[in-house]
C-alpha cells in the first residue's frame, strides 16, 4: 500500500502546515495591507480624476479605462490565482490552497463583472451600443460564466473536502478549456465579419495615462490580496464551525 | 468645478462607471468582512457551548488536513 | 491470502482505532448510532478516505486494492428496478469477472430462484436485501463487508445468512460486519465502537 | 477487463432503453425546442433559414445537456457506482462506457432526427451535409464533455441544471465550429471556411476524448470518497 | 376515539385477511419477507388503493380519513438534509396543525435534543431513523403506524422506542407495527401474514 | 390550515435557497442560453435584435421547465409527499403551495435579469415595459401549468425530461401571447396588437392558476396510491 503511506506522510506534513499558522500570520498583514490598498488607490484616483490629460479621441470617456482595464486585469489574474491554488490543493492536498481557490472566486468574480459594466458604460458613447458581441468582450462574459459555475458548484456541495476537489477538478478543466474557448471566439468572431470594426486595442496610451493606470492597477492588486486574506481567513473559521457541530454529532451518538 | 463633474458631456456614463466599481468593492468587502465576523462568532459560542473533550477534538481535528481540505 | 493487519485512526469520528483480522476470522461492528461502524466499512471497502494511519493486506495479490478483493454490502441495495433478477446477477458476475452462467447458485442460496425472472421492481424490502446479497456468492471474494446486513430480513432469510457466513468463514475467507443483533458465529471477534472515542 | 467494460455498456443500453429515458426523450425535447422557435420568432421565413444552423445547434446542445444526470446520478443514488469503483474496470473505462453509452442512446438519434427539423426551418438544402457530418464529429464531445459535468455533481441531488450550468461553458467551441461548418455553406462563405471548422470541430472532439475521461474520473474519486 | 374495526382483503399479495384492534392495543404485524406488511400499513395510512374490503373507523371524528388520525413511519424517513433538526421537528408540527414551540419534549424523548441545532446531512443512520421517529411524539395522534420502526437502531435506543410506545398504548392510543424481533408490548396481538406470495 | 399553508410555502422557500439550488441556477441558466444564441446565430446587431423577444421567451419557458421537477420528485424521493398528504391541508392547497414557491424561486428572478439579457440581444429600448409586464403576467402561469407536468411525473425517476414534454404544449399559448405583446412595439405593430396580447395573456394566466392546481392534485393522487 505504497499509495496509502505517502498519503500519510502528506497527512503529516499538514500537522505542520496547519492553518493555525496561517491564522497567525494573516492576523498581522491584513490591516496594513488594507491601509495600503486604500492609498494607492487613492492617489490612482486623484490622478485619474484631476490630474490627467482628456484623450484626443475619446474625450473624457477615456477616464473609464482607469477602472475599466486594472478590473479586466483582475478579472484574469482572479481565475489564474484559483487555478494556480486548485493544482496545488489537488496534488499536495494541502488545505490551505484549497482555502485559498475558493476565496479567490468571488472576488474574481467581482472584478469580471466589473469589467463587463464599466466596459459597457464605455462603449455606449464610444460606439453608440451596451454590448458588441466582440471576441474579446464574449470571451470575458464566457470567464465570467466560468466563475460563476465554480462557485455554485462549491455553494452546493456540503463536504468541504468533497467540494473542494471537485471544484479543483473544475477549475483545472476551465485552464485547459480557456485557451481554446478564446481562440474559437475569436475565430467566429472574425468568421462573420463583427458589424462594428471597432478593436480594442486601446489608444496608444501617452505616459500622463499611464501613470493612473498603473497605479490603478497596483492598488487594485492590493485590494484583491487583502480581500483574499479575510476571505481565507473566514473560510478558516467556518470549518472550524463545522468540525466543531461535527463533534457534536459524534458525541451525540451517546450509547 | 461643474465643468469637471459635467465630463464634457459623459458625466452620465463617467461617474456611473465609477459608481459601480465604487458598489462593487464596497460589497466584496463588506460581505467579507461581515463573514469573517460572524463565523468567528459563531465558532466561540460552539466552544463555550461544547464539553471540553469536542473541543479539544475539534482543535485535533483542526490540524489535521481533514479540516481545512 | 492469509491475513490482514488493518491499522487506521482518524476522521472526526474515531481515532487511533486499530485491530488485525486473520482469514476464517470474524469481525463484528457493534457500537451505538453514530459510533462509526458505517464509516469505518467504507473506509475498509475503499469508498471513503483514510485519514491516518493505513489499511494493510498481507497476503491477496499486492497490485489489487483491499477493495477490489472485498464484497461490500451496505445500506444502498445498488438494484436496478427495471432489470430482472437474473439479468442482476449476471451482469455483477461478468463485472467483477467471473462467467454470466452458474448464477442460479447464488440465488438458490439465498432462496430468489423462483423469483429470478422477476422485475427487481416488483420486489420488497426483504427480497431486495436477499438479492444484494446474493453478490456475495455470486462472485468468489476472500473479505465480507457487510452493513446491518440483517435489516429487513426475516428469520428464515436470518438463518440462511448466518449458514452463508459460517461457510465463507469455513473456507477461510474474512467477515466483517456492523450489526446490532448477534449473529452467533463462531470464531467471531467484537469490536465496540463506543461514542466516547469521538474523534 | 474488455468483457467487463462491454457488460457495463450494455446493462447502460439496456437501462436506458427499458427506462423509455433513452434518446426518445432527447429527440422528443429537440423536436419541440425547435417547433418552438417559429412560434417565438414568427414565421419569416427567409429569417428562419438564417439562424437554421445556429438554432439546430443550441437546441442540440440543450437536448444533450438535459440527459446528463443520467450518466451518474441513477447508479450513485442506488449505491452501483460504489460497486462498479471495486471492479478491476479502472475508473477512467468506466467513464468512457458511461459517455459512450449516453452518446449512442442521446447523441446518435439527435443527429438522426437533426435533418427533419431542419426541413422545418426550412434549413437550405445545400447545407445538409456538411451539417449532418459536424452534429456526427460534434454529438461525441458533448456525451465526454458532459462527462465531466455530471461526475462534479453527482453527489448533488437534484444536480442535472448544475451540470449543464458547469458544461455549457465549454460546449461553446463545438457549437461556434458546429454552426461554422454548417454555415459556411448555408450563408454563402467560401467552402474553405466550411472545411476549416470541420476541421477544428474535430480538434476539439478528439481533445475532448481525452479531457472527459480523465476529469470526469478525477470528479468520480473526488466526490465518491 | 374508541376502537377501530378494520377488515379488508383484495390486492395480489394476501386476500380475505381481517381483524380489528381497541384502544389501547397494539397489533404486531410478522411474516415472511413480500408477506405483505408493508403493503399493508400503507393501505391503513390510505396511501395504497385498497381494493376490496373496507377500513373504518369507529369513533374518531367520521370526516377526518383514518390517515389524517394516523402518524406512519415507513422505509423513507422524510427528512431534508439541509434542515436542521429542529426545523424538521418545528416544521411538521405546525404542518400537522400544532404550534411549533415545544418540540424539545420530542427531541427529548428520542434523545435527540443535543443536536436540535445540526443540519440533518450530519446524521447517521440511527440518528435519523429518530429523528422520524421523533414525530410521532411531537405531533399527538392516536393511530401508529410503524414500518419496522427498529431498523439501524441500537439496543438503548429500541428500548427508548418501546417505553414510548407502551407510554402511547397506555393513553389509549394503537399502533400497528411491521417488526421482525419482539418488541415484547404488553397486550400486544400478532397478525401473521402468510408466506411469500409471489404476484 | 392557512398556517399549514404557509408553513409548507416558507419551507420549500428555505430548502430552495440553502441548496443554493433554487432560483439562482435558473437564472444562470437563462443567462447562458441567451449568450449561446449570438454564438450561434452570430454578432450580427440587426438580426439579433429581431429574433430578440422570441428568444428571451423561449429562453425564459426552458429555464423555467428544468426547475420543474424540483417541485415534487424532491419531497416523493425521500417520503415527504406522504406525509404531506396525511395532513389537513387539502391536496390542491399543496399544489398552491408548490407553485407559488417554485414562482418565487424561479419565475420571479428570471424576470428581473430578463431585461439585462435584453442588452446583450440588443432588445430595443421601447420594448421593454411591455415585456416585462408580459413576463410577470406570464410566469405564474408557467409554474401552475407545470406543476401538473410535475406531478404526472412524479415518482418517475428522473422524470424531469418527460415532464417538460408532457408541460411544452400548455406553454404554447403563454409563449405565443407573451412574444406578442413584446413584438407588438418592437417589430412596428400598432400598440393596439400588444395590448390584446396582454389581454390573452392576463386570460391563460388566470384559467392557468384553476387548472393547475386541480390537475396538479389529481395527478398526485393518480400517482400516489
Ligand atoms: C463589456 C465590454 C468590455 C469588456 C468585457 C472588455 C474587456 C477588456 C479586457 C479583458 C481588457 C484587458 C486586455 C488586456 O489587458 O490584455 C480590456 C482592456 C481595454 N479595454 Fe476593454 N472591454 C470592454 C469594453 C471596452 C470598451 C467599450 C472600450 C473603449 C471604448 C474598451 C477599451 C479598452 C482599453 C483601451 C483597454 C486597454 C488596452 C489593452 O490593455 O489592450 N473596452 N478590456
Ligand atoms: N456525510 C457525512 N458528513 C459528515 N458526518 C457524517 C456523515 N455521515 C455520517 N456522519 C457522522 O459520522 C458519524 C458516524 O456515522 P456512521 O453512519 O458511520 O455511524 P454508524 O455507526 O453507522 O451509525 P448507525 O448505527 O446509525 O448506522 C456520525 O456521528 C455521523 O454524524
Ligand atoms: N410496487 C410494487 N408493484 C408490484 N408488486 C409489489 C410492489 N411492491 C411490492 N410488491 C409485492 O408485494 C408483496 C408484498 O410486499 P411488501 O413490501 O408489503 O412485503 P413486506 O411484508 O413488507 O416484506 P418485507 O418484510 O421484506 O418488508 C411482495 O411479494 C412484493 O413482490
Ligand atoms: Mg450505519
Ligand atoms: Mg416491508
Amino acid at each position: 500500500m505504497a499509495a496509502m503511506n505517502s498519503l500519510t506522510a502528506l497527512q503529516r506534513f499538514h500537522a505542520y502546515a496547519n492553518p493555525a499558522r496561517f491564522m497567525a500570520l494573516s492576523a498581522r498583514l491584513v490591516a496594513p495591507l488594507w491601509i495600503l490598498s486604500v492609498l494607492v488607490i487613492g492617489a490612482g484616483l486623484w490622478f485619474a480624476l484631476f490630474d490627467s490629460p482628456p484623450d484626443y479621441q475619446q474625450g473624457e470617456t477615456v477616464r473609464i479605462m482607469y477602472v475599466h482595464v486594472p478590473s479586466a486585469w483582475l478579472a484574469m489574474f482572479g481565475y489564474g490565482v484559483m487555478a494556480f491554488a486548485s493544482a496545488v490543493g489537488l496534488v499536495f492536498r494541502h488545505p490551505l490552497s484549497d482555502v485559498c481557490a475558493k476565496s479567490a472566486a468571488p472576488i474574481g468574480a467581482g472584478f469580471t463583472f466589473l469589467a463587463l459594466l464599466t466596459g459597457s458604460l464605455w462603449g455606449q458613447p464610444m460606439w453608440g451600443t451596451w454590448w458588441e458581441w466582440d471576441a474579446r468582450m464574449t470571451s470575458v462574459l464566457i470567464l465570467f460564466f466560468l466563475y460563476l459555475g465554480y462557485i455554485a458548484l462549491w455553494a452546493t456541495i456540503e463536504e468541504p473536502v468533497r467540494a473542494a476537489r471537485a471544484a479543483a477538478v473544475l477549475a483545472l478543466v476551465g485552464a485547459i478549456n480557456i485557451p481554446i474557448i478564446r481562440y474559437s471566439v475569436v475565430w467566429w468572431n472574425t468568421l462573420h465579419q463583427p458589424a462594428s470594426v471597432f478593436r480594442m486595442d486601446g489608444p496608444s496610451i501617452a505616459p500622463a495615462m499611464l501613470l493612473p493606470l498603473g497605479l490603478m492597477g497596483v492598488g487594485f492588486t492590493l485590494l484583491f490580496i487583502t480581500l483574499l486574506l479575510v476571505r481565507m481567513r473566514a473560510e478558516v473559521m467556518r470549518r472550524r464551525v463545522r468540525n466543531l457541530r461535527l463533534a457534536t454529532a459524534g458525541a451525540a451518538a451517546e450509547g | 468645478m461643474d465643468e469637471f463633474f459635467h465630463m464634457g458631456g459623459y458625466a452620465f456614463y463617467v461617474w456611473s462607471a465609477y459608481g459601480a466599481a465604487f458598489a462593487v468593492i464596497v460589497a466584496l468587502v463588506w460581505q467579507s468582512v461581515a463573514d469573517y465576523r460572524a463565523q468567528t462568532r459563531l465558532a466561540e459560542t460552539l466552544e463555550k457551548a461544547a464539553g471540553g473533550r469536542v473541543r479539544r477534538a475539534a482543535h485535533r481535528e483542526h490540524e489535521t488536513g481533514e479540516d481545512a481540505s | 491470502m492469509r491475513d490482514l493487519a488493518c491499522e487506521r485512526g482518524g476522521r472526526l469520528v474515531y481515532d487511533g482505532l486499530s485491530f488485525s483480522l486473520k482469514g476464517g476470522e470474524a469481525l463484528v461492528l457493534t457500537g451505538p448510532n453514530g459510533a462509526g461502524k458505517s464509516s469505518l466499512l467504507r473506509q475498509l471497502a475503499g469508498l471513503l478516505d483514510v485519514v491516518r494511519g493505513e489499511i494493510a493486506l498481507e497476503g491477496g495479490d499486492p497490485e489489487r486494492t483491499p477493495g477490489e478483493q472485498a464484497h461490500y454490502v451496505g445500506h444502498l441495495d445498488a438494484l436496478k428496478p427495471s432489470m430482472s433478477v437474473a439479468e442482476t446477477i449476471a451482469f455483477w458476475r461478468v463485472f467483477f469477472g467471473s462467467i454470466p452462467q452458474g448464477a442460479e447458485t447464488a440465488l438458490e442460496a439465498l432462496g430468489l430462484l423462483h423469483l429470478a425472472d422477476l422485475p427487481v421492481a416488483y420486489l420488497s424490502a426483504g427480497q431486495r436485501r436477499r438479492l444484494s446479497l446474493a453478490r456475495l456468492i455470486a462472485v468468489p471474494r476472500p473479505i465480507w463487508l457487510l452493513d446491518e446486513p440483517t435489516v429487513a430480513l426475516d428469520a428464515a432469510s436470518v438463518a440462511r445468512l448466518v449458514r452463508l457466513m459460517k461457510g465463507h468463514l469455513g473456507q477461510g475467507g474474512m467477515i466483517v460486519a456492523a450489526t446490532h443483533l448477534d449473529l452467533g458465529l463462531e470464531n467471531e471477534k467484537t469490536l465496540r465502537l463506543g461514542a466516547e472515542v469521538v474523534a | 477487463m474488455m468483457r467487463a467494460f462491454l457488460a457495463l455498456l450494455a446493462r447502460d443500453l439496456r437501462l436506458a432503453v427499458r427506462l423509455g429515458g433513452g434518446g426518445g426523450m432527447a429527440v422528443f425535447f429537440f423536436l419541440i425546442v425547435i417547433s418552438l422557435l417559429p412560434l417565438g420568432i414568427g414565421p419569416d421565413r427567409a429569417l428562419l433559414a438564417k439562424v437554421a444552423p445556429g438554432m439546430l445547434w443550441v437546441a442540440l446542445l440543450l437536448a444533450a445537456l438535459l440527459t446528463l444526470d443520467r450518466l451518474f446520478q441513477a447508479d450513485y443514488e442506488d449505491g452501483s457506482l460504489d460497486l462498479l469503483t471495486m471492479g478491476a474496470l479502472p475508473l477512467e473505462l468506466i467513464v468512457v462506457a458511461k459517455a459512450l453509452g449516453h452518446w449512442l442512446t442521446t447523441g446518435l438519434p439527435l443527429v438522426v432526427a437533426a435533418p427533419l427539423l431542419g426541413v422545418l426551418l426550412n434549413l437550405p438544402g445545400e447545407a445538409y451535409p456538411p451539417m449532418m457530418a459536424a452534429m456526427l464529429i460534434g454529438t461525441p464531445a458533448l456525451s465526454f464533455l458532459g462527462a465531466i459535468g455530471a461526475a462534479l455533481t453527482v453527489g448533488i441531488r437534484r444536480g442535472g441544471l448544475l451540470a449543464s450550468l458547469l458544461v455549457l461553458p465549454f460546449y461553446i467551441p463545438v457549437l461556434i465550429f458546429g454552426v461554422g461548418a454548417a454555415d459556411a455553406t448555408a450563408g454563402g462563405f467560401s467552402g474553405e471556411a466550411g472545411r476549416q471548422s470541420l476541421a477544428l470541430l474535430g480538434a476539439v472532439a478528439l481533445a475532448s476524448l481525452v479531457l472527459g475521461p480523465l476529469g470526469g474520473a478525477a470528479a468520480l474519486r473526488a466526490n465518491l470518497r
